[in-house]
């Protein structure tokens, strides 16, 4: 059972992570993958989060923790970028490999909710007129509210 | 004898700077009192946490950081 | 909105699909994926899947255009292997674009429980005594359930 | 003056081939006359189904297959 997390301040290919995480995960039954990007949107210029470094990454790995004891997992890799980034990078990428699907599939989605609206990332957005702080959508806290 | 005063997300703008030494000890009160109002209005917010050398604070109104002690004022997140 | 669908009979690389289609879909919010393979298990030498050419490919492009219609996708990827399988070959490949992550995971999730359960695949093991035909799990059935 | 009939799955293993060519035309009662009985006895259950041509029937009763037809025997699936 396997935990890797990441949390990095340069732009990341997630195909080099997910890669090497499913081959180390021998006789897996399914890995489910999520990878969040800028999204395209033309009043945004550029995307950045902020991190902080006593409590982010501890942070990412007791989520990563929870997830691996809630569900029936191989293996958990998190990865999270901080930074200025810009339309079509990779901002998050979790992968979750299980003996059955139900499990992986619920993991991650466990796993983005929680980094969604309930790790220590603070974001903003530049428009033309200058930088924006961004707060979690309503959305975000109810799909965080359906774990209970 | 100072206490490190980390700003995270919009309080950072609030402050003018990502962090600020003040005189230690420090309690509640007293960092009520070390901050302007903008960011002792925001400080106040349930959704505000307060982080002391890494370790969330349960009650802000237990705040008690000593010489060369860290501490984060933590604006609501907005991750991922 | 890109509906690509697949039934292969030799074994297939999922990135060498996934790259191309999350390429293929700029301005994405996210995507989900997630790949299928034979499970290890000591007792089972081989899984064979087989299809029916008139039915198979056709009920995977109408699960694919339900997908699209129930969730609010930029595009749907599935893949499926039809033939004889080895531990860690993969069987299927789901992978959904979108604007938000919900629609990405919640897509992937309710095609992966069609294709398991309500597709035209029949499937069947080589153990030591020789071949045994497959039937859903109950678990399957369940999972498709939750979709009424 | 034939029908085709494809075995998928174990259908095909009780009936020892893939296909069988059987006259035409076929009804439902002409199908069963001309399966063995295990056969029968798989296709009559609800969980296993006909299509004729590519299309599913949604009653078996209502088989009528004509000469060039493809008429398959379908038990329950267990896929990906």
């Amino acid at each position: 059972m396997a935990r890797t997390v990441h949390l990095l301040t340069e732009p990341f290919n997630p195909g080099a992570y997910v890669g090497p995480f499913t081959n180390a995960h021998p006789g897996l039954g399914g890995v489910c993958t999520f990878v969040g990007e800028v999204r395209g949107d033309a009043e945004v210029e550029a995307l950045e989060l902020l991190h902080y470094d006593r409590l982010t990454l501890k942070g990412m790995e007791e989520l990563a923790d929870q997830a691996l004891q809630r569900f029936d997992l191989m293996g958990i890799l998190v990865v999270h970028r901080s930074g200025v980034m810009h339309v079509g990078e990779p901002i998050v990428l979790v992968s979750a490999a299980a003996k059955h699907r139900r499990d992986a599939i619920d993991a991650v989605d466990f796993t983005m909710d929680h980094l969604k609206s309930d790790s220590w990332f603070w974001k903003r957005e530049k428009r033309s007129d200058g930088w924006h702080w961004i707060e979690p959508r309503a959305r975000d806290h109810a799909d965080l509210a359906r774990w209970g | 004898m100072a206490v490190k005063l980390v700003f995270l997300g919009r309080l950072a703008d609030l402050a003018g700077a990502d962090e600020r030494d003040v005189p230690a000890p420090l309690d509640w009160q007293g960092l009520l009192g070390q901050i302007e109002a903008p960011l002792a209005e925001e400080l106040r917010k349930d959704r505000t946490r307060i982080a002391v050398d890494g370790t969330l604070l349960a009650d802000k109104a237990q705040l008690n950081a000593a010489d060369g002690a860290e501490v984060a004022l933590l604006p609501p997140v907005s991750g991922g």
